[in-house]
């Protein structure tokens, strides 16, 4: 057995493990979903360090070919007929994504160690939730791919709907009913891709060299970039977000804004790699939408005064930036939007973990009802702040090396038009400042409020860890960017091959 | 031999089909729908002889297919005759349109 | 040209059989009207050289299926549907236009393909070719659905002793649904 | 690593890296062991990168000098195979210069902070936030590329915004920081885009390849599509707005006076020595590109000349003491930076000047924080009309801070006037006259606005006797670097300071070393510059020595003007009016109702409309399975009759009419909004 199928299959041992655990050991079900997390986060290194080892450190010139470069290729013919294989296979930016959902995951069942409402269920669904996002970014067969996607989609309404706090069953029909719209669309696009390339495979590979015709890119790229731009949060198929994450309990907003989000962007560079002429005729088109969404993300965030809701909309200003990234067609973005990925993931995970961590001791999420909460839980607040700090774009955390990269990359394109989207969204790093520090300096500076909150306690051991880890990635990434680079750099080769 | 072709057969076939359908929408005693549905079967079993018939001569599968049909015809009307004498015995009547547990 | 002229003769009596099994308001009648549906199919198996078939057809469906159907029709109902209603006009008058347009397309549908012949000169299949294709292990066998159906045939008729046998209907329980 | 055989020089890259173990350190680990270990740590951590660089500026101006050396030089962020973004450490006369200033009075201030912030609550906070501000503004220093110069912007921004919001549950210092954080920000989006522009058209980030003639030759030749504009004053431009927001020039000035808000020692470090001056460095360092470009050295120039001007008027007026000493600060920022903007690659004498006069003004403002600070923790108040007759209990400082003053007066023979002079003569040399007046005006109205803060402070009479009483001298830590500041503030105008100091890279230009050395003291423009210094301190003796009602007169015979001044010509409100009410209430809100109402009203009414729909359609959900059959066949139909209709075009066909239906429904819920007819889904009852 591989190593992609081991990981995948942990988190779904785990959950038979769990489901075969009585109801009342909820500590020994807690354990075993940190065990399970804790291999994989092992393993998820492991790979990410061996396929750095692989493709070697220097090298200007990478691979240049049109096939991806794959490690760790398992190969079995699953429905034959059909020309449907279990194929899994990694490439850098795979090895990224898989990286991040183990240290989401990870830090997400730290976050909910205090979950005490039908525990069991919860875990159970929750790794469910993991093995599909692992599904998804190790699968290579675009029926496999959107097999595991739906695995992942799909735990997301029950674990809204029974575990979430507000209008919790409209939120979470919102987003699924949303989510499974983009879904359709994409299964629509598979099939059409499969029948039009005529070579009786969903081999991504395999289908991106079979040159798709221009007629069919032209419109079937636009509808596959809906169908994954709604999971990555595309104007204006963005608005299942605030109330899903409002309403999920904090380990599901931080899996779901941290990892699921990435789920849009990563398909949407299949897509690319996939019809690269069909991006190339609607690059400018959705590079405006996605403007939209960074622009407009930012300024309905400095609006808003819950905290879900905030960190919510600049999710869709940055996972807006991942998309522009990928709408601008440029190497350089491309490396950005992939970064923005890992670096947005880490950061949205760190907020709602926060939140989730802050409203279990305010009960409140509003930011008016807060103030000088640094002096209580000083290690939150400085958390919370440096969270915020990487959300603005502060150098030396993972948040910069992305921003940066995606305007030079756009700034690349060589034309009026262009040039004011991409000052447009340099706007952003303002507007982000303002609705970050309008958050930080209500909730944490000043006086406090209420006296409720003068005896709060800051975050005890189970709570740092994660915040810790997530901390640490980011600044990690900030400070040494140089082998997240590498392996994008050395995985857009075929990408931007394909594009030429 | 110039003898019926199988568009004709599959023509006929299909008309039979209707006439099943038809019974199956517009009757409304369960009884009745149970014999529209062997119409319905009788139609897709003549689908596979004439195909077997016509173009599959040599390969035998077109003619075992009915025989199947046929015993799972069996069994569905042995199940569906044993529910209606249940419903039967429980309501005293057959009429589909009261049964409707499975309103809204 | 004879088997055409038989064959419009027997498609004739079908079609007139069927319109009985349909639309007769005595359920005694539909029966009958099902047998004579079942005799001219076997009859149609006879023209397209199946005589296994048009034996089987005969002695299974009509010797077994239609007697049970008539045994509970004399059982549980009053014969002549008196109790019933008449189905109101709108429904029968949607349903046939529903179906003219389905016929329709799939005349269309046949008319618009183009059916090749695989093998012109091959033997009809004789009682011999049936018993093996049915107990034949090998690839072209079908011992599995053999097999299968006979299960299904135990597993129905345990079923409907089951369900007939029960003294309390089960239907009591769930009739509100949420 | 290249090694240039100087142990020092080769080891400048710890510099920064122990400030920074510093702060990680003290901010980590040293947070609840009490005061002694932190200031210990911080202050052991700054010591010895300022030995550090001392000795590598022993080893640059003696056996360097004038050469530009790459200790250290590894690949950061690589953009393209043809564009990386490097680190890395750039050793030239200024970047040794300023972290010389910058670790000496950063050391000073960390002694100094040491009896200051006794007894605060957040004392290891304070020094480990020092520490990450000196390990920033160490690294922007020895910055390699105009990247790496971009990041320790932003560090330097954010350290900044942590001190000047360090008393975090005063809501004027809240405001203050977030202010700063954000006004700056702004300036930096300036900056970045420079950044694109230089990384774009100049195809690399580091400064020796930018500032180099070829490149900036290419620079020059490249227009811009839109307009024919050529790249490099637009880049020049661009990269001088973060300048002038890091440095506070106007129209990005408010935030500086704001800044006072933090510690007094924050204000001397950060708001007068340290971080205001990297606008000033940043476009000394891309020097060259400014001198190539007419428009890019205008900007410089009249902006520098017209905010020096602007808040040396300011000043005068007010009585906060740190925000007359902050008005001062911009003040002389302009003046750096329109000296800047008078020099030209063939006449240089500008450029050193405003380094000579940024290292002066380092130690002398340094000098009147810490002064201001120590009468401030004496008096407990910041307001000049509480004070008054300082001078008695507070000797040290008086003394102190009376060099201060006559320093940045531009007293003979302090380090002030030397600075001060070299900047008149390079306006004038550069036949600028009119700068040049401007610069002599501000000379007379800064030495009367200094004064009259001292003499409002230590003479006239004390005003509010209980204050006056529990006045006393600080402790030894904080007069300590006063005494060691009053040193340079007095001497180090007697360095020859051109023999230095001057434009980096010169051999690239053609220009030897020793053209520039010559700069004796032109008294036609110092005599008179000194004259104006001598007026200004002459009128601020009659009016405020002694306490009497002519300032008010004149105030009130002035009427709106002094208002005006007062309150700094309304620029802050003008600010808040433009953000609270244009940006949020007309922008961000209409956004936000369009988010809530039309965008997400139309996801709600698709569903809504479902649900309606279903309603509609359950009475025919009759729960008969003839029902479910006849619509299940229809389905059927409906789809073979599709199959049999249409051909190949069906996806142009969903994909546009997906579209239009999109357009249809924004518009439709835009109708319903307006009609107030529109329910949101949350309103429909559940079942």
């Amino acid at each position: 057995m591989g190593l992609l199928t081991t990981i995948i299959l942990i988190p779904f041992l785990a959950v038979i493990v769990i489901g075969l655990l009585p109801e009342k050991q909820t500590a020994w079900i807690k354990r075993t979903a940190l065990l399970a997390t804790a291999i994989n986060l092992g393993l998820s290194i492991y790979l990410c360090l061996d396929y750095l080892g692989k493709i070697g450190w220097s090298g200007a010139n990478p691979n240049t070919g049109a096939g991806l470069s794959l490690s760790y290729e398992e190969r079995f013919t699953w429905l034959g007929k059909l020309g449907i294989q279990y194929y899994l296979g990694v490439d850098g930016i795979s090895v990224l994504m898989i990286l991040l959902t183990s240290i989401v995951i990870f830090c997400g069942v730290f976050a909910s160690w205090q979950h005490e409402h039908r525990v069991k269920e919860f875990f159970c669904f929750l790794l469910l939730l993991v093995t599909g996002v692992y599904g998804v970014f190790a699968a290579h067969d675009f029926f496999l791919f959107f097999l595991f996607y739906e695995v992942a989609v799909l735990p997301m309404y029950v674990l809204i709907g029974l575990w979430g706090t507000g209008p919790k069953e409209y939120s979470a029909m919102k987003l699924t009913l949303m989510l499974m719209g983009g879904s359709a669309l994409i299964v629509v696009g598979i099939l059409v891709l499969y029948f039009q390339a005529g070579k009786h495979s969903f081999d991504f590979s395999v289908i991106a060299q079979a040159k798709i015709p221009v007629s069919t890119q032209m419109w079937l790229f636009p509808v596959m970039f809906f169908g994954f731009g709604t999971l990555g949060g595309l104007w204006p198929f963005h608005t299942w977000s605030p109330d899903g994450h409002a309403s999920a309990p904090t380990a599901v907003s931080m899996l779901h804004a941290g990892v699921l989000m990435k789920l849009g962007g990563y398909g949407c560079l299949k897509m690319i790699y996939v019809m690269p002429e069909g991006a190339k005729m609607w690059g400018t088109f959705f590079m405006i939408l996605t403007t939209v969404n960074i622009f407009y993300g930012a300024l309905v965030a400095i609006q808003k005064t819950d905290l879900k809701y905030i960190t919510a909309y600049s999710s869709v200003s940055h996972c807006g930036l991942v998309l522009f990234g990928l709408a601008t067609l440029n190497q350089t973005a491309f490396q950005g939007a992939v970064v923005q990925m890992f670096a947005h993931g880490l950061m949205t995970a760190l907020f709602f973990a926060l939140i989730g961590m802050i409203y279990g001791r305010t009960h409140t999420r509003y930011i008016t009802q807060m103030g000088g909460l640094l002096k209580v839980m000083p290690y939150l607040g400085v958390s919370y702040m440096i969270g915020g700090m990487a959300g603005l774009g502060l150098p030396g955390l993972a948040g910069f090396i992305a921003e940066i990269q995606v305007f030079v990359g756009s700034f690349a394109l060589n034309s009026v038009f262009h040039r004011i989207l991409t000052i447009l969204v340099a706007t952003s790093v303002v507007t982000t400042a303002v609705y970050m520090l309008r958050a930080l300096t209500r909730m944490l500076y000043g006086p406090i409020q209420d006296e409720h909150h003068e005896h709060l306690t800051d975050a005890n051991f189970m709570e740092r860890v994660p915040l810790a880890i997530l901390i640490f990635m980011l600044a990690f990434a900030g400070i040494f960017p140089g082998w997240m680079i590498r392996l994008i750099e050395y995985s857009l080769a075929p990408v931007m091959a394909n594009l030429q | 031999m110039i003898g019926p072709t199988l568009s004709q057969y599959l023509v006929f076939s299909a008309l039979l089909f209707c006439f099943g359908l038809y019974g199956m929408l517009t009757r409304r005693n369960l009884i009745a729908m149970l014999m529209s549905v062997e119409l319905i079967l009788n139609a897709a079993a003549l689908n596979f002889v004439a195909f077997h018939h016509f173009l599959y001569e040599g390969d035998v599968g077109g003619a075992v297919f009915p025989v199947f049909i046929i015993a799972v015809a069996a069994a569905e009307s042995a199940i569906a005759l044993a529910i209606i004498i249940a419903l039967f015995r429980h309501k005293n009547q057959l009429d589909v349109q009261d049964a409707d547990s499975l309103k809204n | 040209m004879m088997a055409n002229v038989f064959f419009y003769i027997l498609a004739a009596f079908i079609l007139y059989s069927a319109l009985f099994v349909v639309s007769a308001h005595n359920l005694f009648r539909s029966a009958i009207g099902l047998i004579a549906v079942l005799l001219g199919v076997a009859g149609m198996y006879l023209l397209m050289d199946a005589q296994f078939l048009s034996a089987v057809q005969i002695m299974v469906y009509v010797g077994g299926i239609v007697v049970l159907i008539v045994f509970v029709v004399l059982l549980v109902a009053d014969v002549t549907e008196k109790t019933f209603q008449k189905a109101d006009r709108w429904r029968k008058l949607s349903a046939g236009f529903v179906l003219a347009v389905f016929f329709g397309i799939t005349v269309w549908a046949l008319d618009s393909h183009s059916f090749t012949s695989a093998s012109q000169n091959a033997q009809a299949a004789s009682v011999k070719d049936y018993g093996r294709a049915l107990l034949s292990t090998e690839k072209e066998g079908f011992i599995l659905p053999f097999e299968v159906i006979s299960l299904v045939l135990v597993a129905a008729l345990i079923g409907a002793i089951t369900i007939a046998g029960q003294t309390q209907a089960p239907v009591n329980g769930q009739k509100e649904l949420p | 690593m290249t090694s240039t055989g100087f142990w020092f020089i080769d080891h400048l890259w710890l510099v920064p890296l122990l400030p920074f173990l510093g702060f990680l350190v003290v901010g980590l680990f040293v947070q609840k062991s009490g005061e002694r270990p932190a200031s210990s740590l911080a202050i052991l951590a700054i010591g010895a990168s300022m030995v550090l660089s001392w000795g590598a500026g022993w080893e640059y101006f003696t056996a360097n000098l004038g050469r530009t050396l790459v200790p250290l030089k590894f690949e950061w962020l690589r953009f393209s195979p043809t564009l990386i973004g490097n680190m890395g450490v750039l050793v030239d006369n200024i970047s040794v210069l300023l972290i010389l200033v910058v670790t000496t009075i950063s050391f000073l201030i960390h002694v100094y902070s040491q009896g200051y912030m006794h007894g605060d609550p957040g004392y290891p906070r304070f020094f480990a936030c020092l520490n990450l501000f000196t390990f920033s503004m160490l690294g922007l220093v020895l910055s390699f590329s105009i990247l790496q110069i971009f990041i320790f912007w932003e560090l330097v921004g954010v350290s900044s915004f942590l001190l000047i919001g360090f008393y975090w549950n005063k809501p004027s210092a809240v405001a203050a920081c977030k202010k700063a954080f954000i006004v700056t920000r702004f300036a930096d989006l300036g900056f970045l885009l420079g950044l694109l522009v230089i990384g774009y058209y100049g195809k690399g980030f580091d400064f020796i390849y930018l500032t180099s003639p070829e490149t900036i030759k290419n620079l020059e030749q490249t227009r811009l599509p839109l307009l024919g504009v050529s790249v490099l004053p637009l880049s020049a431009i661009l990269v001088y707005a973060g300048a002038a927001g890091k440095s506070a020039m106007f129209p990005l000035h408010i935030w500086l006076p704001d800044a006072m808000e933090g510690p007094t020692p924050v204000s001397a470090l950060i708001h007068a020595a340290t971080m205001v001056v990297a606008g000033v460095y940043l476009v000394a360092r891309l020097f060259p590109l400014y001198a190539a470009t007419e428009a890019g050295l205008m900007t410089v120039m009249v902006i520098g000349a017209f905010t020096s001007l602007f808040a040396a008027v300011i000043a005068t007026t007010q009585f906060d003491i740190k925000r007359v000493l902050a008005f001062s600060t911009l003040s002389q920022l302009g003046y750096m930076m329109l000296s800047l903007g008078v020099a030209t690659m063939d006449n240089p004498l500008g450029f050193t000047a405003s380094m000579f006069h940024l290292t002066t003004h380092a130690c002398f403002k340094a000098l009147l924080f810490l002064g201001a600070g120590s009468v401030i923790h004496a008096v407990h108040s910041n307001d000049m009309r509480d004070m008054g007759g300082l001078r008695r209990p507070l000797p040290i400082t008086h003394a102190t801070f009376l060099i201060a003053c006559l320093a940045i007066a531009g007293v003979p023979p302090l380090s002030g006037f030397f600075s001060k002079d070299e900047i008149l003569a390079a306006a004038w040399n550069g036949e600028h006259y009119v700068v040049f007046a401007v610069a002599m005006l501000v000379a007379g109205l800064t030495a009367f606005y200094m004064f009259r803060l001292y003499f409002m402070t230590f003479w006239s009479y004390p005003k509010d006797m209980h204050r006056f009483e529990h006045a006393h001298e600080s402790p030894l830590s904080m007069t300590f670097p006063l005494m060691v500041l009053a040193v340079p503030s007095v001497f180090l105008g007697l360095v020859p300071f051109s023999h230095y100091v001057s434009i980096g890279q010169l051999e690239h230009h053609g220009v030897s070393i020793g053209h520039l050395e010559h700069h004796g003291i032109n008294w036609w423009i110092a005599g008179p510059a000194s004259a104006m210094g001598l007026a200004g301190i002459a009128l601020a003796f009659l009016l405020y020595f002694h306490p009497n009602g002519v300032p008010g007169k004149i105030a009130f015979a002035f009427g709106p003007l002094h208002k005006l001044v007062y309150n700094k010509f309304y620029v802050d409100e003008l600010y808040l009016f433009f953000t609270k009410s244009v940006i949020f209430r007309f922008i961000s809100a209409p956004f936000a109702w369009f988010d809530r109402h039309l965008v997400d009203g139309s996801m709600d009414w698709i569903a809504q409309t479902t649900l309606l729909a279903g309603n509609k359609v359950r009475s025919s959900v009759t729960g008969r399975l003839q029902t479910y059959l006849f619509w299940s066949i229809s389905g059927a139909v409906i789809l073979g009759a599709i199959v049999w209709q249409i051909g190949g075009t069906v996806g142009w066909t969903l994909a546009f009419t997906g579209l239009g239906l999109v357009a249809m429904m924004f518009i439709w819920q835009f109708v319903l909004q307006l009609l107030n007819r529109s329910e949101p889904l949350k309103r429909i009852k559940q079942d």
